[in-house]
């Protein structure tokens, strides 16, 4: 709550240049939870399919935010910020659960599933004496509520009254990808939790940079799972606020992957069971990778039949929770619902194609240590524009669509 | 309920095969790893949190000793991560169920990672459920799932539990 | 030693509200060692019973600052800052022990058990080359002194010159309960110490609630250990800096509790060993549970036969040390020992009816993340006056009480 | 000074309990720890600094089987806390004395804590002294003295080491 | 590979050994530390970053029980640190080679640090490296070689892992 | 990057007295990297035994920066800031290792030995679609390079274009030191790594400090292997930024220990086995102990024939890493390089001489704990001057001169 000066200065109108010094900055941290995750943004919760039922709930976060989602006995869902009114104590504090009300434990003070306060225990004092004023009205002390929707069965949330509606908010073409993925009931098949040592906006960055994927990630280039050369593209939206990098089916040897030195194609590799790769095409588009970043903090992943929304959380200026939502359909045949959980060894923490994520992150932090007001990242790949790109992913205008609403939102 | 001498017998095989485990992977001779199980052997890790609410998502699950392999190749190959070891210790072990071919038994592990650098830290703990051939040449796992306590994990996971 | 500035702003004359952020701003955390710890307050220290003979000593702190308390060869206690005038080291590092001197281990400068240096090495040189200047004036640089009282064998100290005496600052109710537990030689049966990952405002506020304990310690309740329809009352002493919560033996099956739906009533559950709940009355007065907070940190503690001093101690602005000393009387017989030592079942880091202090404040501490300057507390069970209250618990004036003396010292 | 044949069988005895003790705990199998112990068994957690300085304060004190049932009652029914589990480690055991009916022996344990969000640590640390009674249909402990090392807990301590 | 009747009574000779030593250190008893060695016995600490590259430098190296009683020495009346104890874990054993004399084995190890105050930490995890003298008298360590895998000693270390 | 004021007075122009603030103060610390870190300063960074071939390189930091040391193909030395140009990665990750180029794993752009950028994956984008802008020169993105010097085989580096060359920077007597140890090729012998709990000033004072040297470390004094009653002196040089402790051979049974009641003598202590304290004279002078300190973190030991350099890296304002690299000579005869190893039980974090160091930093930052602007480290044994001394080290002129050179740098 103490307001530290801001130092961070752009040095230029343009996001092909980043200050580095935004990644390790407590002052700018502070403000990000106003700025961002308080501001004109929308936040991913969860899945309705996690709370099926009345007075099942859900806990999470905004940023550093406690919130913990409801369905109501009309079947309604709220967000609503788990603090309690009277002396501010987490209301729910499991990860999930089944409840008649909402029950603070430290006084007892119960609200309901859409958060009015219901119940003040000794309200009236005892035997008459003591007991809260004759003036205390219950119904101005009720959980604070967020603006909240459900899009396609995802539950997202604001603190915000003026930002555009979620639709209006991805933009079109962020809209058309995200009904295309939930446009059938789906079932969750698991979680993962990855803490990493990083600013969060260092792995919201990664999530939506094309250009390390392949490179990187060796994985893909090597059993040719992903290959810039493949079809693909990068589309942005919304400013640059929302954009996804896709890449399309069948790859072939090609002479910019094969000799190229690079270090992520090996041609001597092999699988010992290539059954982990076998995979069906589900979407008519023929996409076969396609990362969606939804800013803040949200990732909605199809990565061949693996599908998951990532949700980053930051725990500190320098160490960030992300949470996967693993998914299926919910009319998934056997045959599918296996591939889906044999190539689960191909993401989260433990992934061939993606655990490199888990650390890349740290390794830029550690880089920047010592770092003043000077280095900038250079984000030229592409240019200088934010726009969406069909003909190439050799093009970082996803990573600078990011800084664009960061800088925006921030007031840099 | 105090066990006879089939039950020592089988206690200290299994002991003897969880000791060979902790051996191979914390000696750096992972290679060795997809051998301590059976040809279509199954290794899997499922935190509590899934495994509690019956969600089948594994972190690794490797069906067959190829799929170890290709875990060994991941580690050795392919994945970048920063240097790393593991130190296992194990306890409380109980077996559940046992007949001439398999034995099947729960223990207690614990995994102090340690990077390069020097930082230590309780990486993982948790449970082995096993499943063990019975083999007078070599006995071997027909199934280890590993159960982290913990739904987090920090960094990334390379190594086999 | 960086005056961060501070932006907490009270929003009202009363203290029936609370900002939050008190709980989480380094800089009010910060500006605590000086306004609190090193101001206008007394701390409670030790038991002369600790420190039952000449050259013992007991470490201890008030705030961040080390501080030694000694008996000297006359047998004077002393409370002194444990930091070397040399350089700054701890001159005792171990919690207690028993020496002729304090000797610093860095560079053997030795004080006596008052305080004053006495020795330090080749203070003359070497063969009369180097050593200290002839102007060094060792009686100039004893340990800093606190002022120090010892009140019925109980040890405080404090940096004030200028705070009334303890007595004094007690007050005449809190002064007399003081006396009535400390009436006669204790005998010291242990210790606990307890780290709570909450601000250390928050153990202290909870220490003085007296509506949260019979609602959050179920084992109060259902064993009816402790209603608030027993008898009881709220005493607020020097205007509410130092308060006491009490209940008056005999509890009785009441409609306020049995029908309340509280949680913490559990008509169900059973003791397979009642002899847990055996005590003895030992005060004339039928005072079962008392429970008497002194500003800042010091809890006096009587439930049933259970006595103990509680220390809180912060460890960062979200991480608070509590200390427990465990103490009966010397004369106390066989059977009465034992039922002190059984019932320390009740208290404690493990205790039935105070286990979950160790864990609510973490809970409002993980609540109120994300806060910024607009949300308080709400205090007002009972209005918003701070006096004694003898008709009823259902009364948060002690807690008001706590806000009141804070806000007075820290000038906010 | 190397073990005969007794000894051995008694060191195999001890430490099936042992696992015994740590399964039961760790599966959330609480219900069935009061029955580890003889109907008049004594179960104490008493920390390194009072044990040393013969102060008797306990931080838990379980006098018989029925206040181990309150233990379980206070931790299924009546306390609140925040979802954890331990996983216990148990190393070093020494066979202190030992007759036909009772055997004394220390031993070291580790209690690793893991909440429910994830977060674990190193919980306690330090040894079991015990008593245990020797019984053909099933061994027990007559007393469970646990000295932590640590003069600290973290949060609260609910579930027995 | 399953181990024979001698390799069974081996295994138990050197956990029994194992175990002594735990005792010995945890328990307080450093005086003792010696005396579980061979009179010319060796004790070193060697870090995996030492040892991996072939570097000789030892954190502690002790040529004989001479050695080790002047480490007791300065245990108990030189060194100045702040009280501590430790809590060993082992796990993990495995026999490399045996003859009718010497028996060569690798383990692995843990020690937890609990310092006066309450502070607990993993100090220390790696393998010991044994050659154990058998002696039906009382079997000795020939020589321990203790490589923990962390680089880093935090804050000092004046009692042997 | 945000600049927090810095409210820390010296309370006199000389450096008798310090402010005790200096070592726990956020704002400081952070101000530090600036001022004496990436200032007009000289840093040890590795010996060129450790790089002995093209391609080897080895990782280090000067204060948070990270660092890689590499040999390039002709043999040339180079330190560089260990910091992708392209998004701030750590290009080199591990301690040590054998490259051929030093490619980020990011997104593999690739340096050449020397720093200079040679290599960007997709420069020309994808089938000539995508890429970096024409405009983009890569030789002006190539790793930054330090000023780099190599003494007598110990490689330095200086982020200062302006500070005078290293062997002005140490000054004559310093520099003469540094030939006797340095004077013919080193063997590495191992490594020490140890994590201290307080400031790195503390510990770079500890090793200035021949006051504290036989009175903590009772090894010293019990074995007569150091005593103050010895021949010996203190050297300082560059107006005390860099200076020596040292002591001359043959100790003999003195008045001013025996006598003293220091507890570090101890009469009826003896060795088992003192084959440890066996040693040769190595060197002409009889120094058998010399500690010469290079301003602001390096530390270059001869104690009997333990010859060690350290490197002290502040981890954060109460955490300091310190690095040892113990060494022999190449033409080291096999007993003199036992003996080496031997006597390696006198130092380091397990040294029976040294142990007591990686303490007593702590607590002298426990110490000052609670500490405001007001107290400080006295220093004024042996008076106000900063001057070589030879006829006596009771005398903490070495230790002001720490002091000095620090105030200086800092502006305060
Ligand atoms: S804080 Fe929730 S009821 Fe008091
Ligand atoms: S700091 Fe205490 S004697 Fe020097
Ligand atoms: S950060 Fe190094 S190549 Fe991108
Ligand atoms: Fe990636
Ligand atoms: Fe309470
Ligand atoms: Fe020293």
């Amino acid at each position: 709550m103490t307001a530290e000066p801001v130092n961070v200065k752009w040095p230029e109108p343009r996001t092909t240049r980043v200050p580095l010094g935004l990644m390790s900055d407590p002052a700018i941290h502070a403000l990000e939870q106003q700025k961002i995750f308080q501001g004109e943004t929308w936040h991913y919760l969860c899945l309705e399919a996690e709370i099926p039922e009345p007075g099942v709930y859900k806990t999470t976060a905004i940023g550093a935010t406690p919130i913990v989602v409801t369905r109501d006995e009309q079947g309604q869902i709220h967000a609503l910020i788990n603090r309690c009114k009277h002396k501010g104590a987490l209301v729910c504090v499991e990860p999930c659960g089944k409840v008649k009300t909402l029950r603070c434990l430290y006084h007892g003070w119960s609200y309901d599933l859409s958060g009015k306060l219901r119940f003040v225990p000794f309200e009236k004092g005892v035997q008459n004496k003591g007991g809260m004023p004759e003036t205390f009205d219950k119904s101005a002390h009720g959980l604070t509520a967020l603006r909240t929707t459900c899009l396609h069965g995802v539950v997202f949330g604001t603190h915000s009254a003026t930002v555009a509606e979620l639709a209006d908010y991805l933009g079109p073409a962020m809209l058309a990808h995200f009904k295309r993925i939930f446009h059938k009931p789906v079932e969750i098949l698991g979680y993962y939790h990855q803490v990493m040592h990083n600013n969060w906006k260092l792995y919201m960055e990664n999530a939506r940079d094309s250009y390390h994927a392949t490179i990187l990630h060796a994985f893909y280039a090597t059993f040719k799972l992903n290959r810039l050369t493949m079809g693909g593209g990068l589309t942005v939206d919304h400013e640059g606020w929302n954009t996804m990098n896709y890449s399309i089916g069948a790859s072939l040897a090609d002479g910019e992957y094969e000799g190229s030195g690079l270090r992520s194609v090996m041609a001597d590799v092999g699988l010992a069971d290539a059954s982990l790769l076998h995979n069906r095409q589900e979407f008519a588009d023929g996409i076969t990778v396609a990362i969606q970043s939804i800013f803040p903090g949200c990732v909605n992943q199809q990565i061949y039949n693996t599908l998951a929304l990532r949700q980053a959380v930051p725990l500190d200026v320098d160490r960030t929770e992300l949470h996967w939502t693993f998914f299926g359909y919910r009319d998934d045949d056997a045959e599918l619902r296996q591939m889906r959980l044999k190539q689960a060894n191909l993401i989260g923490p433990a992934g061939y194609v993606s655990m490199e994520d888990g650390v890349i992150g740290e390794y830029v932090q550690r880089g920047i240590a010592g770092e003043g007001q000077s280095a900038n990242a250079m984000l030229e790949m592409g240019g200088s524009d934010i726009a969406s790109v069909t003909d190439s992913r050799a093009n970082e205008t996803t990573v600078r669509g990011f800084w664009q609403a960061y800088r925006s939102l921030m007031g840099l | 309920m105090n066990d006879d001498h089939t039950g020592l017998e089988l206690e200290r095989r299994v002991m003897a095969l969880h000791r060979r485990y902790i051996r191979v992977i914390d000696d750096d001779r992972l290679e060795e790893w997809p051998g301590l199980f059976s040809e279509d052997g199954l290794y899997k890790i499922v935190t509590r949190e899934n495994y509690s609410q019956n969600l089948p998502l594994a972190l690794m699950s490797c069906e067959g000793r190829g799929m170890m392999q290709d875990r060994v190749t991941g580690f050795r190959r392919i994945n970048v991560y920063e240097s790393q070891r593991y130190s296992h210790q194990g306890s409380g072990l109980e077996i559940l169920r046992a007949d001439d071919r398999v034995v099947e038994c729960i223990s207690n592990y614990l995994v102090v990672r340690t990077m390069i650098h020097g930082a230590m830290s309780i990486f993982s703990a948790g449970v082995y459920q096993d499943q063990i051939l019975l083999d007078a040449h070599a006995d071997k796992f027909l199934e280890r799932i590993v159960i982290p306590d913990s739904r987090q994990i920090d960094t990334l996971l390379v190594i086999p539990l």
